[in-house]
């Protein structure tokens, strides 16, 4: 409340470590950008690199960048901010045997090396032109000196970083506590306003509302389209919808890992699956906000995700009649796996169903999804990718169609055309070679893409706050009405 | 009574494993110990003795239902164990002492008579259907109680269904364990009656177990007491009716209350402590109890005595105390 | 008062003298159907039971609707009785498919898990708790020991562990509950055969030459039958209520399938919203279960009147 | 007594094993362990390496016998989600199961007791059938169902009390009524039975007959002799109801740990589950090894041999 | 025999509500009993022995109902007596022990606890002298070591020691009147005789009236003043004991009695005399006599009114429609 200065929020999830190197959650995202910075700062609305915990950087060649590093920052427990602590972060991370569960968003660093007190050089392992992004992003600065004394269980338990929140306590997975650091250097993310920020585990939906309700929450975040809605008719909230950079697909079998008969090895198959799938109702009835039909493997504001590739009209009777064509008149049996958003599941299999696809639902957890996905025996699945918030195509389209473990389609073609746009420092050439890749994946109707994700935000009126499209709680931004 | 027995029990014993309370440590409780018994043919064997003493324990090593931990029991000389059970069946039946509890309850009356028929796979349902009234006519109960269950009936028309469904076989030996020990003494002298009719009928020969020892005396032609396991005294019932030689003989004999008004409530001088079963008394185990107990019974287990009609088994009578058997 | 009593009639016949009758009192036919229609409770759970038996059988007869259909225009329509119409009588769901017609194929779901399960388990404990009550000695010491350990595992988080891992499905849940819910059947059915082992006509079919088998099948089996029917309804009734929390924790029947705890659960998001979604699933799911155990204790006290006050 | 003990002890550890070898090989068919641990977004070569890392690729009794002798010495490995030692994950959440669990068995037996007693007194009457009536109901109500009109009714429509969390004893009352009202039937039914089954007894029968007064019957010669198998009962029930709160502790959002144990299925924590599962047998086999011996230590005829 | 009764109960009738109707389980019946007298009651199972004794001592369960046109104890009226009254007459002016010595004694409490309990309810003794008083009454009934016994469990006594803690907790408050509902049908037949031995010595000694419960007619033989026989909820012959035994006259009675064999009189292996068929049922109406369908003397008048036919100067009573229990040769058999 206003009152006592103390902000309460929510969380759904019980994070599993703080620190942000040992938790892939969106939960550990909003913590990382309370308790740490960055080097570089991208402002969340006019995407702007700004300096951070450095000031300056500069390309010295394909790479290595060389960071001037800000001065007379310390640490919350006054531990003063300078290259070593750089270097030891990016030494730590990005050695793989220290384990960093989000390997993405460190393997591209090969090392860092202090030129002086406040300079500080990170080179990469090949040319990595997103760097600038990673750096504003998910890589946050640590103290060497306390992270050298208590590892990532230590961090994650009692965080130490620069930002403009300081934890007062963690009780793992359940309650976090945060404090306004006072003495937050004057970067770009500004001063912190809200004195105390309480957070809080509940898993129940209805209970974060019913505590909303009481008063005993000023901030949820989350909510479902359908209870966002509905409070906003009640009038008495905030509630706020953004847009994220999740996509949700269905990814096919093309490539026939799961048994060279499988239907989804044909083409035609495949393009009825995109014909079966209503993106607009979905979007309208389900999803809601600020939500779009997708038809791209990629999202629309990601660098290099074009847009102007072959689009599915939902037609059942077209898809019925490639069905047909296909040898499938009476339609098939297929097993159909998701691992989230049941009910969004569950209206796609019933479309599937419309068309003759018969589909047989399996919930799994991500992991055994992921498993069995490793393992090639996933005929179709409801699948959704987040980039990491990342805005650049390479977070999701590179990820899936590079033959790796997880590629069902296995496209040559497709993956030459990666390769280029991957490596390339061009942005002109990445451009180009994402369309083509991205056409060909249209063409073949390698996935079903379908919508992206959006979410609410609600919080009382007194909170002022202006949730950004990247779905991250900046409570710095937040202040009191 | 001189022929062959038809029923010998030579040495036998049975030893159980008892819990006592929860924590107790399971301890051997000998139910019977080393019981030599013949039962000739055409003979009524009663036998007697206090709650817990064997006799349940002594029918069922009979009839095959537990083994015994040592010792044989022949019947007409051979070796029991070694039997066929169904053979064993044909020849041995129980009549148990809860007319309430032997009937299965789930089955009519003609089922339960005709079980024995149908196990042994005799006659065709229609000569089963015959014997069975037949049966049932001969224990005194009329042929529409075929279709009736045990609950609809009474005590003794349970226990007449009971003796029906041991004899329809024709066995020659009917062990009675307690037969009219549940029944009102109106009931118990219509079964007591039947059972007498039936031996005359059909030669058959009982054990009866029984508490009572009016009834044993009336029905029995012989006699065994019977005390913690053991038989202290055996004799034809006149001889032990008459002249009773155990002083256990005595006191259960006196302690007989006849319908006699005026003589008043007789003193058995037995103590009051009941032995324990699982750690029963040194030497003669009636010792503790006995009004004419000596120094050495509480040593020396005594040994069966003969005597005219049977055995007894105490030091009272034992040779080297010098004491002359009666 | 007098009613009954007989008058001197001038008729030649002998009058029936009162007292002769009930010489032989009903037969248990006619007790056990003298009990069923004087207890209130074991009725009313046997009808109603019986009623939703019947609408799961006939399900596709009388549901309104295909449960399946969805129609994403038409979501959450309230019921009738708070200003719905009358084309979704109970309403529609989240994905806009009616909802009586969903609850009308839930029934089914919910009736074949109970009886699956409480078959499997049943066959399952009641061979072990027979066993071990009639043979005693080792096989006693080794069922005892199972029925240790399986009342030591906590049910609800090995059922959930197992669903997590092999998937739910209606076949996996069915499963796992016959597996884990033969405790009782186990325990009941010992003590029941100890009990009857020790009657006097177990014996005595002993001394007449029947063999194992057959003592078990026609002099134990029948005396312990009503306890397992008992035992039968109680399981069926937790195997239900289990489901449901399974599918309600996401674990148990998957999607589309219409099972009502996956209905709760699917109703559950909205449930300060439109709380029906929540009380209708709950509710029906409520009274399935009340009526199989108002059946099951009726049935005890029907059968076994010998164990009531 | 102290064989009976130590027998007592044997047989709970030779379940204890069994229990953790089963849920062992159980969670063994789980998917890779290694995926959970690395999380969404891994790709496979960290799989790998963590598969290596936690010697996944071993055979399963060597695995199991690495866990189960670092169990002896309570030491459960450490959690995959949180990467903290799961004893103390485990040891931090239980005191709410703990509390909760005593709270639900008080309130059951506050309930039950004194229903079963008044329904014995009075068989038939109106407080039998009502009785009657909350424990059929009781056994028929689906718990999650249940929580979910609680929180309707009280923390939403009514504002009485707070719907989830454990920070005062007022979080605690609606998990405590559902909890407690799931274990109320049938100790209810047990306490009913065994008054009425005492009160017909010879020995109340005597103590009328010596002119006791009523309560001194109904408390003194009654309820101390019923009491014994309601107290085993309890103890057992208190068992199961710790294991069991995992719906509860979900709806509540109760960080207790039966929400764990569940949270930690969905993300295949296997250190964490196969600790909870032992430790919640663990308690099953204590509560009912403690049950055990209050009833010797009630029961004169099972104290002394 | 010229002061008044101790007891005296005049038509004592006892119903029960059955699923069926209504049990007329005791149908009007009279005794009474004076002081340091001893009356049996002796009948069949089910002909309404204990419930006679329990409706005396107000111990009927609340769904049965009693009447009585008079039930006196010395002065209290026993059927109108308040809850209160009863609970003062109870335990210490009229005691009661029962059949099964097994189940009688609470197995939770120490079997001094509830010998003190007994004394404490009606006497204001401090606890000292009331252990003092179990000890001397544990002797009394023939147990050795009796204080080493106040501590111990029934369940670690035999039977026999159980009946006589029975015995000895009935009396600690020296009663006026015992009840003992077969004290002895549970315990072998030496046990028997030893605790009919004690009962009968403690009475004479305490001079209280005694009424014994029983269905053995040979207990009845040896330990009665008066008998009352009971027959289906009736009294169908009451009267001193010699006179029963020596001269039965009810049909039943004499029956009865020839059912048991008496060793030394009954020839071995002779028939005995037998009553067949079963008791009726008492549900519903009952008129006439009960006996009347297994009775050999039955006659048609048997199913009207029965009158009571007293003989011996008063002292014997029968209930039969013929004057001396036997059908006359004119009358023709129902
Ligand atoms: N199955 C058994 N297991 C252990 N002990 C047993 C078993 N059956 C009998 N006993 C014990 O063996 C002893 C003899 O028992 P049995 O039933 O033969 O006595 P009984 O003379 O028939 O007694 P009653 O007159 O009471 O029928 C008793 O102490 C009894 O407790
Ligand atoms: N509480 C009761 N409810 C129903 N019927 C009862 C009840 N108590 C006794 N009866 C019935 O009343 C009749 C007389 O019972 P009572 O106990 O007085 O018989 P009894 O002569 O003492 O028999 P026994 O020798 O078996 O003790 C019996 O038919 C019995 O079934
Ligand atoms: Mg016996
Ligand atoms: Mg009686
Ligand atoms: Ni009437």
């Amino acid at each position: 409340d206003k009152s006592d200065d103390t902000l309460r929020v929510a969380f759904t999830k019980e994070l599993e470590s703080v620190d942000s190197y040992y938790n892939s959650a969106r939960e550990g995202v909003v913590l990382q950008r309370a308790i740490w910075d960055g080097l570089i700062y991208r402002d969340p609305v006019t995407n702007e690199y700004v300096g951070n915990l450095a000031t300056s950087w500069e390309w010295i060649d394909d790479t290595t960048l060389e960071l001037k590093l800000r001065e007379g920052v310390s640490f919350h427990n006054g531990e003063p901010f300078n290259a070593d602590d750089v270097v030891y972060t990016v030494n730590f991370v990005a050695d793989e045997a220290n384990g960093a569960v989000t390997q993405n968003n460190v393997n591209w660093m090969e090392s860092a090396e202090k030129i002086d007190d406040y300079t500080v050089r990170i080179h990469t392992k090949a040319p990595y032109p997103a760097a600038i992004e990673y750096l504003s992003g998910p890589v946050s600065m640590y103290p060497n000196e306390y992270y050298a004394e208590v590892g990532p269980t230590g961090m994650g338990t009692a965080p130490i970083g620069t930002g403009p929140y300081k934890v007062v306590s963690v009780d793992p997975g359940k309650h976090f506590v945060l404090e306004a650091n006072t003495e937050y250097h004057d970067g770009p993310k500004g001063q912190p306003e809200i004195g105390r920020i309480d957070i809080r585990t509940i898993p129940e939906v209805n209970t974060q509302l019913a505590e909303l309700f009481n008063g005993t929450l000023d901030l949820i975040w989350q909510v479902p389209s359908d209870q966002a809605e509905r409070i906003e008719q009640m009038g008495d909230f905030v509630v706020s919808n953004e847009s994220t950079m999740r996509v949700g697909y269905l990814a096919m079998d093309a490539a026939g890992r799961s048994g060279a008969d499988n239907p989804f090895t044909d083409l035609k198959v495949r393009q009825a699956v995109n014909h079966a799938l209503d993106r607009e109702t979905l979007v309208d009835a389900l999803l809601k906000g600020k939500s779009t039909p997708i038809h791209t493997a990629c999202f629309p504001s990601q660098f290099g995700c074009a847009q102007d590739v072959t689009e599915y009209e939902y037609d059942p009777e077209k898809a019925k009649a490639l069905l047909a064509e296909a040898g499938y008149p009476d339609g098939f049996k297929t097993e159909f796996y998701a691992y989230r958003d049941r009910e969004f599941a569950e209206a796609i299999a019933s479309y599937l169903n419309a068309v003759g696809i018969e589909t047989d639902f399996k919930m799994l957890q991500y992991s055994a999804l992921r498993d069995l996905n490793m393992k090639g025996e996933v005929p179709i699945s409801f699948q959704t990718w987040g980039s990491f918030s990342v805005n650049d195509a390479s977070a999701m389209v590179s990820q899936f169609f590079k033959h790796g473990e997880l590629d069902d389609a296995r496209d040559d073609e497709v993956l030459a055309d990666l390769d280029i746009a991957d490596s390339s420092t061009d942005p002109a050439v990445r451009k180009e070679h994402y369309a083509l890749a991205l056409q060909r994946i249209a063409d073949q109707a390698y996935w079903a893409p379908m919508f992206s994700y959006n979410t609410n935000y609600v919080f009382t009126d007194e909170v002022s706050y202006a949730p950004t499209a990247d779905e991250v709680l900046r409570f710095h931004e937040m202040s009191w009405k | 009574m001189s022929d062959a027995p038809v029923l010998e029990l030579r040495n036998v014993t049975k030893t159980y494993t008892v819990k006592q309370g929860m924590f107790g440590e399971p301890k051997p409780l000998t139910a019977i110990n080393d019981v030599s018994l013949k039962l000739g043919r055409g003979e009524v064997l009663g036998l007697v003795g206090e709650s817990g003493c064997g006799k349940s324990t002594l029918a069922k090593v009979l009839l095959g239902l537990e083994a015994p931990s040592s010792g044989e029991v022949l019947v007409d000389g051979e070796r029991l164990d070694g039997q066929d059970r169904r053979k064993l069946a044909r020849r041995i039946q129980p009549i148990f002492q809860d007319p309430y509890s032997s009937l299965n309850p789930r089955k009519s009356i003609a089922d339960i008579v005709s079980l024995p028929l149908r196990v042994h796979k005799v006659g065709d349902a229609a000569s089963r259907d015959r014997a069975v009234r037949e049966i049932l006519d001969i224990v005194g109960l009329p042929a529409r109680v075929m279709n009736t269950y045990p609950s609809q009936m009474s005590g003794g028309q349970r226990q007449r269904v009971a003796i029906a469904r041991a004899l329809i076989m024709k066995p020659e030996i009917v062990i009675c364990d307690e037969p009219t020990s549940a029944l009102d003494v109106s009931v118990q002298s219509q079964i007591l009656n039947l059972l007498g009719d039936l031996r005359q009928e059909f030669g058959l020969t009982y054990l009866f177990i029984s508490h009572n020892l009016a009834v044993v005396e009336h029905l029995a032609t012989r006699v065994a007491v019977m005390y913690l396991g053991r038989i202290v005294e055996e004799a034809s019932v006149g001889e032990l009716f008459d002249t009773p030689r155990h002083p256990y003989s005595v006191a259960l004999l006196s302690s007989v209350l006849t319908p006699e008004p005026g003589r008043g409530v007789p003193d058995t001088q037995l103590g009051a402590v009941f032995p324990n079963p699982i750690d029963p008394p040194s030497g003669c185990h009636f010792h503790p109890r006995c009004a004419r107990a000596m120094p050495h019974c509480a040593q020396v287990a005594p040994r069966p005595l003969p005597t005219p009609e049977g055995h007894v088994e105490c030091h009272l009578y034992d040779d080297s105390r010098g004491r002359a058997v009666a | 008062m007098s009613a009954a009593m007989p008058r001197a009639t001038a008729t030649a016949a002998a009058p029936r003298d009162p007292l002769l009758e009930e010489i032989t009192g009903p037969t248990p036919g006619q007790m056990l159907r003298r009990r069923i229609f004087g207890h209130q409770g074991f009725l009313i759970g046997t009808i109603t039971l019986l009623v939703l038996l019947a609408i799961a059988l006939v399900a596709p007869l009388i549901a309104p609707h295909d449960p399946y259909a969805q129609d994403l225009m038409s979501r959450m329509e309230r019921p009738v009785f708070m200003g719905g119409d009358w084309d979704h009588v109970l309403g529609t769901d989240h994905l806009g498919r009616d909802y009586l017609s969903r609850l009308i194929y839930g029934a089914r779901v919910s009736l074949l898990i109970g009886g699956v399960a409480a078959l499997i388990s049943g066959l399952i404990g009641t061979a072990m708790g027979v066993a071990a009550g009639y043979f005693g000695g080792r096989v006693d010491m080794v069922v005892t020991f199972l029925i240790n350990v399986r009342l030591a595992m906590p049910v609800t988080l090995v059922a959930l562990a197992v669903v997590a891992v092999l998937g739910g499905s209606l076949e996996v849940v069915i499963g796992v509950l016959g597996l884990l819910l033969w405790d009782r059947f186990a325990v009941v059915m010992r003590a029941s055969t100890l009990q009857v082992r020790g009657r006097e006509y177990v014996a005595a079919a002993r001394a007449i030459g029947c063999s194992t088998p057959r003592i078990l099948l026609t002099e134990i089996l029948p005396n312990i039958l009503n306890a397992l029917i008992v035992v039968v309804t109680l399981e069926m009734a937790h195997a239900i209520l289990l489901e449901a929390a399974l599918s309600f924790l996401g674990l148990g029947v998957q999607p589309p399938t219409p099972s009502w705890g996956l209905m709760v659960s699917e109703g559950k998001n909205m449930m300060l919203f439109e709380p029906w979604l929540v009380l209708i699933p709950g509710a029906v799911l409520f009274v399935l279960v009340l009526a199989i155990n108002l059946m099951g204790d009726g049935l005890r006290d029907v059968t076994a009147p010998e164990n009531r006050s | 007594m102290l064989r009976f003990i130590l027998r007592r002890l044997g047989l709970a550890v030779l379940v204890a094993l069994t229990v953790s070898f089963i849920s062992f090989s159980l969670l063994f068919l789980s998917g890779d362990p290694a995926i959970a641990i690395a999380g969404e977004g891994a790709n496979e070569n960290d799989i790998a390496a963590i598969r290596k890392l936690y010697g996944f690729d071993r055979p399963m009794l060597l695995q199991y016998w690495d866990w189960l002798s670092s169990a002896l010495r309570f030491d459960f490995g450490e959690s995959y989600y949180f990467r903290l030692p799961v004893a103390d994950l485990i040891a931090d959440r239980l005191s709410v199961t703990m509390i909760l669990g005593v709270c639900g068995i008080s309130f059951a037996l506050l309930l039950a007791v004194p229903l079963g007693v008044l329904a014995a007194i009075r068989p038939n009457s109106i407080i039998d059938r009502v009785a009657l009536f909350l424990s059929v109901a009781g056994q028929a109500m689906p718990s999650f169902w249940f929580g979910l009109i609680l929180i309707v009714v009280f923390s939403i429509n009514l504002r009485w009390l707070p719907a989830s969390g454990a920070e005062s004893w007022r979080h605690f009352i609606l998990p405590t009524i559902v909890l407690g009202y799931y274990a109320m039937p049938a100790i209810m039914r047990l306490t009913r039975a065994g008054m009425l089954e005492v009160l017909s007894a010879d020995y109340v029968r005597t103590a009328r007959a010596k002119g006791a007064p009523e309560g001194l019957v109904l408390f003194k010669h009654a309820l101390r002799n019923a009491i014994i198998p309601v107290v085993s009962l309890a103890a057992v029930q208190m068992g199961f109801m710790l294991g069991g709160s995992i719906v509860v502790e979900s709806i509540f959002a109760l960080h207790g740990a039966g929400y764990l144990a569940w949270e930690s299925i969905g993300r295949n924590d296997l250190p964490t589950v196969q600790a909870l599962i032992l430790v919640f047998s663990l308690f099953y086999i204590v509560f009912t090894f403690l049950a055990d011996v209050l009833n010797a230590w009630l029961d004169p005829r099972m104290r002394s041999s | 025999m010229t002061d008044k009764p101790l007891l005296s109960v005049r038509g004592l009738t006892i119903d029960i509500p059955v699923a069926s109707g209504t049990l007329h389980a005791v149908r009007g019946i009279d005794f009474e009993l004076m002081k340091g007298e001893t009356l049996c009651i002796v009948g069949e199972s089910g002909s309404g022995k204990s419930l006679t004794s329990l409706a005396l001592m107000g111990l009927l369960g609340g769904r049965i109902s009693r009447r009585a046109s008079r039930a006196d104890f010395d002065g209290t009226d026993l059927i109108a007596a308040s809850n209160r009254q009863m609970r003062r007459l109870r335990g210490a002016r009229m005691a009661m022990i029962f059949q099964e010595p097994m189940t009688s004694l609470n197995p939770a409490y120490t079997i001094g606890d509830q010998l003190i309990e007994a004394l404490l309810l009606h006497k204001k003794v401090g606890r000292a002298a009331a252990r003092d008083r179990a000890v001397a009454l544990l002797e009394k009934v023939g147990i050795t070591s009796a204080a080493s016994r106040l501590g111990q469990y029934p369940h670690q006594l035999s039977g026999g020691l159980r009946q006589r803690v029975m015995i000895a907790m009935a009396l600690m408050c020296e009663p006026d009147l015992l009840i003992a509902d077969e004290p002895t049908t549970a315990l072998d037949v030496t046990i028997q005789a030893q605790i009919l031995r004690l009962l009968v010595d403690l009475q004479r000694e305490m001079n209280m009236a005694m009424i014994l419960i029983t269905h053995d007619l040979g207990v009845v033989a040896r330990i009665a003043d008066k008998v009352a026989v009971m027959y289906a909820g009736e009294l169908v012959e009451t009267g001193p004991a010699a006179d029963i035994f020596n001269a039965p006259t009810h049909p039943y009675t004499r029956g009865l009695i020839n059912c048991i064999p008496v060793p030394g009189k009954t020839a071995r292996g002779a028939k005995l005399g037998t009553i067949p068929g079963i008791v009726p049922s008492l549900v519903g109406e009952v008129t006439g006599c009960p006996f009347r369908t297994r009775c050999s003397e039955a006659v048609p008048a048997c199913r009207g009114e029965i009158p009571v036919r007293t003989r011996h100067a008063g002292r014997q009573r029968i209930l039969c429609v013929h004057e001396d229990g036997q059908r006359a040769a004119s009358e023709v058999p129902a």
